[in-house]
């Protein structure tokens, strides 16, 4: 194991579960934590130190495969690519943040809390770096079960039915995948590595049924419509460090299989159904909008919004032009950023009114000025208003679905004018007007929120002004997939 | 110069920088200082701007600094253009600006120092939102200023959020503006797809060759953007409400620089709008009906503000008639002189309003010409110039608009000669309602009634001046030949005046411009009379001036037909759609299973027989099947 | 033929063993140290050193399949003893007969192991089945326990009845017991042969308890003493399976397209009746049994697609599922009640064992990195190389969806819920038991991260 | 019509009534008696196929042991008047049904099979014990042994079930 | 010398077989269902006995000293065999039950059921 050490992909798996393991064993809840933070963090110093070792020479640095069933032709294959570097520097960024946010004493039993979260952390880290399809599978269900107990044991009174819901909708989904995964493995001379996998070519009848297969399983977890039932209850529900991993980063493996997996693999299929499934998406995001409007729970929103969003880079992923794919990149990492941070603000906000309900609040802008600030800022990059992150995102997959359609461009824009109303509508209501009962005694945001926030605002401000480098580090990743589809 | 430019917009910035995060710790003055210093520092610079850009054979100049984005194909830098158009609004923006955050600093003396400094801050991104967006050398970075200048007005119109009123208007504002900003955004990825770019220079040099439909649907598009930044049909009714934000807010944004991005836009893309005629028209339609619509319904509003609101609506509508004529210079011309007058104006409501400790009814006004002597007399010159009455700055601009507007047809003229018919009306009455007359306000009113302060009066006075002199740098070629320096000036960027401008005979313009000049002088008289020394109050409820009233119900209707239904929409689908049939449909599935669970149970009854009894009958049926059946 | 001889001879030994001592300590570890000596020398003889050469004339004969098999059947057999001795002892005064009786289960299951002629298979089902009539009624005092013991005599003597009515259809089509003898093409399928084929998958089908020919199981596993049901739907199942994979593959392989589609229709009619009414349950242990016919359909599907995988798979599966179902019976059998409300709040008292039953009830799940996952991953990858019935592997997995639903009520119970107040039953666990349960535990891990280790023999 | 066929047809007819006996007469003491009477002619049927050696084995396990065995239990619950309670009117229906098919579909399966069996012991002797004898325990002496497990275990099973251990009884 | 079609015993012991099961369905006394179980058997006996001789013929057409037929009647011992050890261990089953509810109606085995 040690000599798993030797590379980043492997200590990017190693590293949370050694300290999830440690976690558990601590005692008091000050150690659990300090184990816990202590890990992620040096988990985020490796992926940000190895954003330094990109280049093709550190080849061997950033790809690894450990033997592990020869017999079956599977192996333990880790990469870190574009793609992945994206997304498991938004897992490491947004772990520690949720694990700082954590309140002392808020929840019993905190070592197993803190373990679970680190194991989810390994759990999304194997998801995103596996070029392995099995390896893949593995971790895509393994990061769900510490979730479920996370939410189920730790959640709010209606947790065990909510989290239950969102365990078999997603287990049915996985189930699917591995139908498709074995079938397409049957098509390989018998290996589960990413590359046979690209090259086993199925018919293109199959390829019709193997894309459904493969899709289920990633609208689910997205999700988008009409697959997003159990994601308002499981959001509401769920903890909120959990709330943050899941709506964060969670949400992403969806959009991650979408492009690591089911894109390149069945690209005549792509082909076929793209236009269908854009128009489909976007119909379901301003399905999501509209909902959105008439939620008076801020987590239902910011859970309604977010299918809004998520359905959005779906979107783009399907348009399959250059441009819109690396707006989806991009903006994978923001979305994730901006929605840590509206969970942040609502989970300050309900910890000390106790209410979650839009109308029961008001004017804590008077009592809370900073908070507010910050919450102005996230709510409007939410809504990606220029130089804030998300607008670099969604412009260039406009721009793409205006490439494919302009007319599907203009009516997913019809979206970016129902957020502004139901992100204003939250803020008017939450934070502006007469101060309500419920936050008379409201005080404003210690150090150490405002730290994270202020950590966020950053984030926000630094891609949405200067996301150059960004897209230098994708750019790559983002034609590999691509190339696929040149040739139909 | 160039290596320099970037500081215009950016000392805006640190200004806001500085105001926002240090409002806690910064002095009263302190901030003052810096709010108006950073205005006061950019407007030297574009000075010297403008003065490089007037000197002769002056080329337009691009100062790139970084690609905001350059991925899969797209590839959109931040620049900058430096020309005459820009060099001129520049000019305009941090000019009033300086002046009204001056203003400012004495107007909004009551508020405590934090939110003090956070209307300067809010007031200097605004300035730098604006300056991006006319800096910008491609239709991004307009955007990005555009987007950001709608955020401003958002937060200032809701600065007081305490009162849930004004953050409502705040929200339509810029939800309306989103409505707009739709249109531009699609307008610029058709010219990305048309073009393969957005900057000005690549565009314009390819819009001749592009099919003239595409340049029509884009010209179309944009003005879509323009409509809601600028409050024309339909998206105008933000603009009234917005007055909810302080008044020298509305002097600023609401009136001198923000609602004229729109023109500015047009102008700028002046080239694709004269290859796209279609577009022209519907702008000079829009334009003109909205100004006639505003006008209508500022004749009969009794809010100080709303009516000069309403008259910025209608002068906007003017502006849009101009460049749908093709008078771009007019256009842009009436952009200048109006942001002189109308900044005045609102100013001089401000101080009114200062006075009278925030009371706006005109109606519980009057006589306030002894008390207020500075802000009566440059009031007077405001409505004076808006009027139309020469030798002021309005009359220049809009002379040339309505002559343009003539050359295209008689109708626009004559709707024109309405509106600024009405104009006066309404200004006068304006003026003589809170002027003139005896005071009809409380009596601690009364008592408190003053002069504002130096810091107040003084913006006054100096854009007094403009809106007196502002007018002489457009003399029309019927006074002197070539006297005309704006249009020379401009010429760069928005191509001479059109050349039929010479077809109309002198005679018929002498005749004209006298006519509209005798009706504007017998509406003022006869407002004289009507609200003069010896009125006696109006009533503003039964026909035709209760609708006026009431701004045509408008609000109600737009009520009425898209934000009702469209709630009851949203209402269905979160309340019906997501919980009864996809969830249910999801659920159902699990009671399914649940259900059936429990019927199946019955078949095991515990009998050894029916057990054996139904393993026989499958045994028959599989003989029957194996042996029969294949 | 060891594995035969030996546990024969110790099922004689045990019956001894009850007179010489009443000491049922010194019984148990009598009966531990049996079935490690056959485990042991079925592994010898598979390594090639047998201890009785016989000459069987062509009757028995063994595979590393066949041998693989014995081995995981005592493996799980020997789990089985050190988790539930205290429950055999319990169970009756002299618990020697009881593990004579089970010995000579093993010998028979050895005989099914091996079998080569039809008159084998038949000797050998009835050497299972004649003790387990007689354990199902060993709770004598108790009338459920009759009930069960009665109901499984007369249709399991009824079902015999069908198996040697399809035998004797056989030989009259082909002369020959022997199974190669009536392996042959599909030109001289007769409606007789044909016949006899129907009535063998029948009673086959029987023995698995595969639906529409299950209803005994829930009946007859509720009422038998909980630790004898754990024997019985686990080893003895993954017999029937045994006989049930081998018999059509060496009597009936030529003749596949003939059958699958009604072996087809059974598959489903079993994974839908299982899963589906097991939903309802509100006993564990019946759950556990409905649970049981669920996992019978998955494992038919590898009787349906009998190619390499799928053996591998069986092997796999009877390891997993019998280790997992044996760990979940024997703590159940400690427990009077046997509602899952019983459980609530089960992890807060026993961390260890909740988590050793978590990790069963997730490898029944067949969650990944438990030995359950790739059991059903052989399973379903069978069945796809065999080939065009995707619908079959869509209709599995759903039921593998629903399957979750029960499984992790009893998962829910032991972590989410808080125990009643007013819960009298504490049960005590010993320290060793505990340790059995987290060997388990580990086994079932160690399996689902390198199944090769067990496969790798085939 | 030579003896052994009119032996043959008679013997067929009396063992199908007596099975139906056995159904139908409610008295089990009776379907005992009925029961061996289908030995018997089983037996005969055997004898005419020159299978002395079953038909002996037939009368004297089955005839003899088992169907003793059988009395004795009746008698042991004194249920030789005792009629039992019937099962309900379509249970017996669908028995009936279902079984008639059944026989249907199984002859209709096997009525065209040709082949032959000789009547009288004109040939080959192996039902005779010594050629069945030789069998058994040459080829088929592994069986044989294995069968003693069987036995074994009935024991023990006859044991355990018949030892009185508690005489509560749960329910 | 003289034959008789195999069809006769096969109807024969077809016809034995179904009136067991009949008696297994309708009867509900378990020492009768059982005995019907034992009829079934007999009739397998007597079906396996007819096929041996028939096999027997053919090959004895061929060769005059096979023992082809044997299994098959080794078979029926074996069958005997078993149904004996099932009998001692299902009576046994049976007086137990009756030692315990004095009654052996099947009917009354219905406290498991769902």
């Amino acid at each position: 194991m040690f000599a798993a050490f030797d590379n980043f992909p492997a200590m990017l798996i190693w590293l949370p579960l050694v300290g999830g393991i440690l976690t558990f064993f601590m005692k008091s809840e000050k150690s659990a934590k300090t184990t816990a933070l202590f890990f992620s963090l040096l988990t985020l110093g490796v992926i940000v130190t190895n954003l330094f070792y990109t280049d093709v020479k550190y080849q061997l640095l950033n790809q690894v495969s450990y033997i592990w069933l020869p017999g079956i032709g599977t192996s333990f294959a880790l990469i870190l690519d574009g793609l992945t570097r994206t997304l498991c520097l938004l897992t490491a960024i947004v772990l520690p943040i949720a694990i700082i946010n954590i309140p002392s004493g808020k929840y019993k039993n905190p070592n197993a809390f803190y373990g679970l979260l680190m194991l989810t952390f390994c759990g999304l880290m194997g998801v995103f770096m596996a070029i392995d399809a099995l390896v893949f599978y593995l971790f895509w269900e393994l990061a769900l079960i510490p979730v479920y107990f996370l939410s189920s044991i730790w959640g709010g009174e209606k947790r065990i039915k909510a989290t239950f819901k969102f365990f078999i909708y997603t287990f049915v989904g996985s189930l699917f995948l591995l139908i498709g995964i074995l079938y397409v493995y049957l098509k390989t001379s018998g290996s589960f590595s990413i590359v046979s996998f690209y090259n086993a070519t199925p018919t293109n009848g199959e390829q019709a049924w193997l894309f459904f297969m493969f899709l289920i399983a990633f609208a689910i977890k997205m999700p988008i419509f009409p697959f997003h039932t159990w994601q308002p209850e499981a959001y509401e529900q769920a903890p909120t460090p959990v709330t943050m991993i899941l709506s964060g980063v969670m949400v992403k493996m969806g959009l991650f299989g979408l492009l690591r997996w089911l894109l390149p693999m069945f690209p005549y299929a792509t082909k076929t159904y793209a236009e269908p499934m854009v128009i489909l998406i976007v119909l379901g995001m301003l399905y999501a909008s509209f909902i959105a409007i008439k939620q008076d729970s801020i987590k239902k929103l910011i859970a309604y919004s977010s299918i809004a969003h998520i359905g959005l880079m779906a979107a783009g992923a399907f348009t399959l032009k250059s441009v819109a794919i690396n707006g989806v990149f991009i903006q994978m990492f923001n979305h994730g950023i901006n929605i840590v941070g509206l969970w942040l603000i609502a989970d300050l906000i309900e910890r000390q009114t106790g209410v979650s309900k839009i109308s029961a609040l008001g004017g804590v802008a008077q009592k809370a000025p900073v908070l507010s600030i910050f919450m102005v800022i996230i709510a409007f990059s939410n809504i990606a208003l220029p130089l804030t992150n998300a607008f670099v995102g969604e412009f260039m997959i406009f721009n793409g679905l205006y490439q494919m359609k302009p007319w599907i461009a203009a009516l997913a824009g019809v979206s970016i004018i129902l957020s502004a109303i139901y992100t204003l509508n939250m803020v008017k209501n939450v934070f502006y007007g007469e101060v309500a009962t419920a936050v008379e005694s409201y005080v404003d945001i210690n150090k150490v929120q405002f730290g994270l926030l202020t950590v966020i605002t950053l984030l926000i401000f630094i891609f949405g002004v200067y996301p150059t480098p960004f897209f230098s580090m994708i750019s790559e990743t983002v034609g590999l997939i691509l190339n696929k589809f040149v040739s139909i | 110069m160039n290596k320099y430019v970037f500081l215009i917009p950016l000392l805006p910035f640190i200004g806001f920088v500085i105001n926002g995060l240090f409002r806690n710790y910064l002095s009263r003055a302190l901030v003052g200082i810096i709010g108006s210093g950073v205005l006061l520092a950019s407007f030297v610079l574009s000075l010297f701007v403008f003065q490089e850009t007037t000197a002769i054979g002056f080329q337009t100049q691009l100062i790139t600094y970084f690609d905001f984005i350059n991925a899969g194909g797209l590839k959109i830098p931040v620049s900058f253009q430096i020309d005459q158009l820009s060099a001129l609004f520049l000019l305009v923006i941090t000019g009033i600006g300086s002046l009204i955050h001056i203003y400012s600093t004495a107007y909004m003396q009551d508020e405590s120092t934090p939110h003090y400094a956070r209307y300067f801050a809010y007031l200097n991104l605004f300035v730098f939102s604006m300056l991006l967006l006319v800096l910008g050398s491609n239709f991004v970075v307009m955007f990005v200023g555009w987007e950001g200048v709608g955020l401003c007005s958002y937060l200032l119109i809701g600065y007081w959020f305490g009162n849930n009123n004004y953050n409502n208007a705040a929200k339509k504002a810029f939800v309306m503006n989103r409505i707009g900003d739709l249109g531009f955004l699609l307008a610029v990825f058709w010219m990305l797809q048309q073009f393969g770019s957005i900057t000005y220079a690549e565009v314009f040099a390819k819009a001749a060759s592009a099919p003239v439909p595409v340049i029509t649907g884009i010209t179309i598009l944009l003005f879509i953007g323009a409509m809601g930044k600028s409050a024309q049909i339909p998206l105008y009714t933000w603009l009234p409400d917005a007055m909810a934000g302080p008044t020298p807010v509305s002097a600023l944004i609401h009136a001198a620089t923000m609602v004229t991005a729109g023109i500015y836009m047009i102008a700028r893309s002046n080239v694709m709008y004269s290859l796209a005629p279609i577009s022209q028209n519907l702008v000079a339609i829009i334009g003109i009906s909205t100004a006639l619509l505003a006008a209508t319904i500022a004749l009969k509003q009794n809010d100080i503000k709303k009516v000069l609101a309403y008259s910025t609506v209608s002068q906007l509508g003017l502006m849009f008639l101009a460049l749908g004529v093709g008078a771009y210079t007019a256009g842009v011309f009436h952009v200048m002189t109006h942001a002189f007058f109308k900044a005045l104006l609102f100013l001089g409501a401000g101080s009114v309003i200062h006075a009278m400790h925030h009371e706006q009814d005109i109606m519980n006004m009057g006589g306030l010409r002894k008390k207020l002597p500075i802000t009566h007399l440059t009031f007077l010159i405001g409505c004076l110039a808006i009027s139309g009455i020469p030798p002021f700055a309005g009359f220049f601009s809009k002379d040339e608009i309505l002559t343009a507007a003539l050359i295209k047809s008689p109708v626009l003229y004559a709707l024109g000669v309405m509106t600024s018919i009405m104009t006066a009306f309404y200004m006068f009455r304006l003026y003589f309602l809170t002027f003139s007359g005896k005071f009809r306000g409380t009596h601690e009113q009364e008592h408190h009634l003053h002069e504002s302060p130096f810091a107040m009066t003084f913006p006054l006075v100096v854009l007094a001046l403009l809106s007196f002199v502002g007018g002489w740098v457009g003399i029309p070629a019927l006074f002197a030949e070539d006297a005309h320096l704006l249009s020379t000036f401009l010429s760069p960027v928005l191509g001479t005046p059109s050349a039929e401008a010479h077809h109309l005979s002198h005679s018929l313009e002498w005749a004209l411009m006298g006519i509209l000049l005798s009706f504007i002088v017998v509406a003022i008289l006869f407002t004289r009379r009507l609200f003069g020394r010896e009125f006696k109050g109006e009533n503003t409820t039964e026909g035709l001036s209760g609708v006026l009233a009431n701004k045509w119900y408008v609000d109600e209707l737009y009520n009425a037909i898209i934000v009702k239904p469209l709630d009851v929409f949203a209402g269905f689908l979160a309340r019906v759609v997501d919980n009864k049939i996809i969830d249910g449909l999801v659920n159902g599935v699990g009671k399914a299973v649940q259900f059936s669970g429990r019927q199946m149970r019955f078949l095991q009854s515990g009998q050894v027989g029916s057990y054996i009894l139904i393993m026989m009958i499958s045994i028959i049926l599989f003989f029957i099947f194996q042996l029969f059946w294949k | 033929m060891n594995a035969i001889i030996l546990s024969a001879l110790w099922g004689v030994l045990m019956m001894y063993a009850g007179f010489a001592t009443s000491n049922k300590k010194i019984v148990s570890v009598i009966a531990v140290l049996g079935v490690i000596v056959v485990l042991v020398s079925n592994w010898l003889e598979f390594l090639g050193l047998p201890f009785f050469n016989i000459d069987t004339k062509g009757l028995l004969g063994y595979n590393s399949f066949g041998y693989v098999f014995n081995t995981v059947t005592h493996a799980t057999l020997l789990m089985y003893f050190l988790l539930s001795a205290k429950e055999i002892e319990g169970s009756s005064k002299t618990p020697s007969d009881h593990y004579a009786l089970i010995f000579f289960i093993t010998a028979g299951i050895s005989v099914i192991a091996g079998f080569k002629s039809l008159l084998m298979l038949f000797i050998g089902i009835e050497i299972v089945s004649i003790p387990l009539y007689v354990l199902a009624g060993s709770d004598k005092s108790n009338l459920k326990s009759n009930e069960a013991a009665l109901k499984y005599f007369l249709m399991g003597s009824f079902s015999t009845g069908l198996l040697l009515m399809g035998i004797a259809l056989l030989y009259g089509d082909s002369g020959t017991f022997y199974l190669e003898g009536i392996n042959i093409g599909i030109g001289y399928l007769t409606p007789m042969k044909t016949m006899g084929m129907v009535l063998l998958m029948v009673s086959m089908a029987f023995k698995v308890s595969a639906a529409p020919f299950h209803f005994w199981t829930p009946d007859v596993y509720d009422g038998t003493p909980t630790v004898y049901t754990s024997f019985m739907a686990t080893i003895v199942k993954a017999a029937g399976f045994f006989a049930f994979i081998k018999l059509f593959e060496t009597a009936f392989g030529k003749v596949h397209t003939q059958w699958e589609v009604l072996l087809s229709v059974i598959i489903v009619l079993t994974i839908i009746v299982g899963n589906v009414t097991a939903v309802f349950q509100q006993s564990v242990k019946r759950m556990l049994s409905y649970s049981s016919i669920a996992q019978a359909g998955f494992m038919l599907l590898g009787v349906y697609s009998m190619n390499l995988m799928a053996k591998q798979g069986i092997i796999l599966y009877f390891a997993a599922y019998g280790f997992a179902s044996i760990g979940l019976f024997a703590v159940l059998a400690k427990f009077k009640d046997h509602s899952i409300e019983g459980l609530n709040g089960f992890a807060k008292k026993q961390p260890l064992i909740a988590g050793s039953m978590l990790v069963s009830l997730l490898s029944l799940t067949g969650i990944p990195l438990t030995a359950g996952f790739f059991a059903k991953y052989y399973m379903i990858l069978s069945v796809l190389k065999y080939g065009n019935n995707l619908w079959l592997v869509i209709i599995a997995i759903l039921g593998a969806a629903v399957s979750v639903y029960y499984y992790f009520r009893v998962i829910q119970a032991m972590y989410f819920k808080d125990e009643a107040e007013d819960k009298v039953e504490q049960v005590v666990f010993s320290k060793s038991f505990q340790l059995l349960m987290v060997v388990n535990a580990i086994v079932l891990l160690v399996l689902g991260i390198h199944p090769d280790w067990l496969m790798l023999f085939l | 019509m030579p003896v052994s066929e009119i032996l043959f047809w008679f013997l067929t007819a009396l063992a199908l009534f007596s099975a139906l006996m056995v159904v139908f007469s409610s008295n089990p003491v009776h379907s005992v008696l009925w029961l061996i009477m289908v030995f018997f002619a089983i037996s005969g049927h055997y004898i005419l196929m020159n299978a002395q050696f079953l038909a002996i084995v037939n009368l004297i396990v089955y005839a003899g042991a088992i169907m003793v065995l059988f009395l004795f239990v009746i008698m042991l619950m004194n249920m030789n008047t005792e009629s039992e309670p019937q099962k309900s009117q379509w249970m017996k229906m669908a028995a009936a049904i279902s079984g008639g098919a059944l026989m249907l579909v199984m002859i209709a399966a096997l009525k065209d099979n040709v082949g032959a069996v000789s009547k009288t012991s004109g040939e080959g002797s192996i039902g005779l014990i010594k050629n069945l004898g030789n069998v058994l325990f040459t080829e088929y002496v592994v069986p044989f042994e294995i069968s003693s497990i069987l036995f074994l275990s009935a024991m023990v099973g006859a044991v355990v079930l018949g030892k009185k251990e508690s005489s509560k009884i749960v329910s | 010398m003289q034959v008789m079609p195999i069809n006769y015993y096969i109807f024969l012991s077809i016809a034995l077989f179904t009136i067991g099961i009949v008696g297994v369905l309708t009867r509900r006394n378990a020492i009768i269902i059982f005995m019907c179980i034992e009829l079934m058997l007999n009739a397998v006996n007597v079906l396996l006995v007819a096929f041996s001789k028939m096999h027997h013929l053919n090959a004895y057409a061929l060769d005059r000293a096979t023992t082809v037929g044997t299994e098959a009647q080794l078979f029926v011992f074996f069958i005997m065999v078993v149904a004996a050890a099932e009998v001692t261990v299902g009576l046994a089953i049976i007086v137990m039950l009756y030692r315990n509810i004095h009654s052996v109606d099947i009917n009354f085995l219905n406290r498991l059921k769902h």
